[in-house]
């Protein structure tokens, strides 16, 4: 098997990945697949390092499957909520979205 | 003993073969059979009428709530997969969980059905 | 004249080219997967002996399974006479002949005609489509449908992957379906299958959680989803017995899940022409319509005849191959026979009724399967 | 041969990443996603978690990449091209490479990284038992939060007429 640095070394690549996403894109739906991007390395790491340094118990695959249910439930919300946004002003902009605040 | 890994590697084996064996069921036609293109033949089709408008049109929304139900009861039916594989170690405190779990879980399906139902909402 | 005759002769020769390309392509292939384990050696021309030992090690192996028995090649003959199955049983339901022509004989012949026809169309590819995802989507199809096959056991000898998880990765793969009908109908970049899609996408996504959880039932019988153990624990009693309702709703959500009638919404003829595959037409729309959807009727059976019916159990003298492909043909038949009797159901009532019918019926033969459990019953 | 595998899916999950945030329609984009999902999948996979590998598949294949790639379709194409994107693209690369960079190091730095995998593994049907015993709590919440999300999810996308 590969060694645990391995996999540690491509979750990061999809945490910068994810990172660079929600930091440059403005349109809505592309923040909300870096989110998802992001929570699939936090997955990744959950499960990687519980097979190496504790391969009788299946912590982090547990916690991996809360961790993508609640991945399942954000992505819910956060659609409704960009497609409410969008009939409001017909925009996926964020930055352009301003009349929300109260 | 076959290890877990194998096992999935020959279900990618199996639908690479498929890959394999339609791929070139699109390429025999390409040379047996006539190419004569013509206009009407390379529009899309809308009954003879001559199309117009944009094609990729989305006139469903009415039913966005049980797309939505779906992804929670999704997640609900794969955690109860986790119970049923261990449903005996799991015992009665688990059934009683998982009780629960679902009966929670149908307070949303009421509301959502019940909205769904309303057209006029959507 | 002649021109259109050189032309003919012509595209015979590189046909023949392209297949004999392909079978050496394919041949190598084969070679290179078996060959080291198994030796050819020329002397199996001539001595019988040789040549049957060599091709009963074969069947042992990978390759024979995914290729040939359980694999690709059965399964497609399955959807040949599926198909030719369906035509002539709802032709006699409806008083006419069916297909009568193609091989002398109520037209046995006929899927061999059919896929002649398919393969000299022409491939009309529309000029507004997005050419990648429509060329594809219905590989991507074929492939995901076959991927399902490789866990389906026939017997417990014929099998290509024993997975553990049998029962999720059918599911897994199942998930994939709305992906590729939503593909291809955006890449189609037409209105018919835009909304064919979309139905398609509402249907399967509202049938798959009923589905799921009737499965969960013999899932909890045995607490296993090993199809093979399923299998296994039914020697005394089938699962059908036992879990009724969980069986109807699985019926009932495959129906819905292979868009049959009356659940055929997405290529509702009289409505939308033929749905999310109207801008397919040739060996393009084969491939959907001729072989992932029989394949797809194929698992569905299957999976019904292991969850709920036993499997290849089965009186002794007849061989267990027999039982399975026999109960499997007769699951086939029953998913097939509503086509011919019933009406088309409305999208508003099909989306509700799945979630405030069958939903709820596989929950409740859920629990009761799951008390069942928890009393004592060990199947 | 699993070394040829781990390469080919860090190869296809980050590129897919990458495509999906960078793809010039958003529908492609969301493609790719599935793609890096899968790919994801693929991981659990080859480190023995083929429970939760189905259970990623079914869930952000089935469900999520599915929902993302309808509402993708229902705000349409218009629109979502006049949402200006690469604003802050210098800035971006630099915070994805110091990232990238500092996540690296501490990897690097790091001394439990170089442990050896053990042959054993833990059977898939732990993880029914963990959920249901030392997480049942988690689990009651879960569903709470479930069912608040899907509440909260009808009401924010259906019009208010009423």
């Amino acid at each position: 098997m590969e060694p645990l640095v391995n996999y540690l070394f491509v979750s990061a690549a999809l945490f910068a990945i994810g990172v660079y996403g929600l930091v440059t894109k403005k349109n809505a739906l592309r923040m909300l697949f870096a989110v998802e991007i992001l929570i699939n390395a936090a997955n990744l790491n959950f499960v990687a390092f519980t097979r190496y340094l504790h391969p009788t118990t299946v912590t982090g695959q547990s916690l991996a499957m809360f961790s993508i249910a609640l991945a399942a439930a954000e992505a819910a919300v956060g659609l409704a909520i960009i497609l409410a946004v969008f009939r409001l002003r017909k925009d996926v902009d964020v930055s352009e979205i301003k009349g929300l605040r109260g | 003993m076959r290890g877990m890994g194998s096992d999935l590697l020959l279900i990618l084996y199996t639908a690479g073969f498929a890959v394999a064996a339609s791929v070139p069921m699109l390429i025999i036609p390409l040379i047996i059979a006539p190419k004569k293109p013509n206009k009407p033949k390379e529009t899309q089709y809308e009954c003879g009428q001559i199309p117009s408008g944009a094609g990729k049109l989305s006139l469903m929304m009415q039913y966005y709530a049980y797309l939505l139900m779906f992804v929670a009861f999704d997640v609900m039916s794969m955690f109860l997969f986790a119970w049923g594989t261990s449903i005996s170690n799991a015992g009665l405190g688990g059934l009683l969980a998982v009780i629960l779990f679902i009966g929670i879980l149908l307070i949303p399906l009421a509301f959502t059905l019940y909205h769904a139902a309303r057209r006029e909402l959507w | 004249m002649i021109r259109t005759l050189i032309g003919f002769l012509i595209r015979i020769v590189v046909l023949v080219l392209v297949i004999l390309v392909l079978g050496l392509i394919l041949i190598s292939a084969a070679y290179y997967l078996i060959g080291p384990s198994l030796p050819i050696t020329p002397s199996m021309l001539i001595n019988p002996q040789e040549a049957l030992a060599f091709t009963f090690a074969l069947m042992d192996t990978d390759f024979f399974r995914i290729v040939v028995f359980p694999g690709f090649t059965f399964v497609a003959l399955y959807a040949a006479i599926a198909g030719l199955w369906e035509r002539k049983l709802l032709a006699k339901m409806q008083l006419r002949v069916g297909p009568l022509y193609a091989g002398k004989f109520e037209g046995i012949l006929q899927p061999i005609a059919d896929v002649m026809k398919l393969l000299s169309k022409e491939l009309v590819i529309p000029k507004v489509v997005d050419r990648f995802f429509f060329i594809l989507a219905p590989i991507l199809t074929v492939t995901i449908a076959t991927a399902a096959v490789a866990v389906i056991p026939v017997t417990e000898r014929w099998v290509i992957a024993r997975s553990d998880v049998g029962v999720l990765v059918i599911f897994a793969v199942l998930a994939f379906f709305p992906l590729t009908a939503l593909m291809a109908a955006w890449s189609s970049n037409s209105r018919y299958p835009m909304l064919g899609g979309l139905r398609a996408l509402h249907q399967m996504v509202a049938y798959e959680i009923p589905l799921i959880l009737s499965v969960l039932t013999p899932v909890v019988l045995t607490g296993s989803l090993n199809l093979l153990d399923i299998v296994e624990k039914q020697s005394s009693l089938w699962f059908i017995l036992l879990a009724p309702i969980s069986a109807l709703t699985f019926y009932i959500c495959s129906l819905a899940e292979l868009e049959r009638i009356p659940f055929d919404l997405p290529e509702a003829e009289p409505e939308l022409v033929s749905g999310w595959l109207t801008e397919y037409g040739g060996m393009n729309f084969g491939l959907i319509l001729g072989i992932a959807v029989y394949i797809k009727l194929y698992v569905l059976s299957a999976l019904f005849t292991l969850l709920f019916l036993g499997g290849w159990l089965g009186p002794q003298p007849l061989p267990p191959e027999f039982w399975f492909i026999f109960k499997a043909f007769i699951v086939t038949t029953f998913l097939l026979i509503p086509r011919g009797v019933f009406p088309r159901l409305r999208i508003d009532l099909l989306l509700k009724q799945s979630w405030a019918r069958y939903f709820i019926l596989a929950l409740i033969n859920l629990v009761i399967a799951a008390a069942v459990v928890l009393g004592g019953f060990k199947p | 041969m699993i070394d040829v595998a781990f390469a080919l899916l860090a190869i296809i999950t980050v590129i897919s990443a990458i495509l999906a945030l960078e793809a010039k329609e958003v529908v492609y984009g969301a493609i790719a996603l599935s793609l890096s999902f899968v790919g994801i999948a693929g991981f659990f996979a080859l480190l023995d978690a083929v429970f939760l590998a189905m259970f990623q598949l079914t869930v952000y294949v089935g469900a999520i990449a599915v929902l993302i790639l309808f509402t993708v379709m229902l705000v349409r194409r218009e629109q979502w091209l006049k949402a200006k994107e690469g604003v802050h693209s210098v800035l971006g690369v630099l915070v994805a490479i110091i990232v990238a960079l500092g996540l690296g190091y501490l990897v690097y730095a790091s001394t439990i990284t170089h442990v050896t995998p053990s042959v054993e593994q833990a059977p898939f049907t732990l993880i029914g038992s963990q959920i249901l015993s030392e997480y049942w709590f988690a689990f009651i919440t879960l569903a709470l939060v479930l069912a608040s999300a899907v509440i909260g999810a009808v009401v924010l996308a259906k019009l208010e007429r009423d």
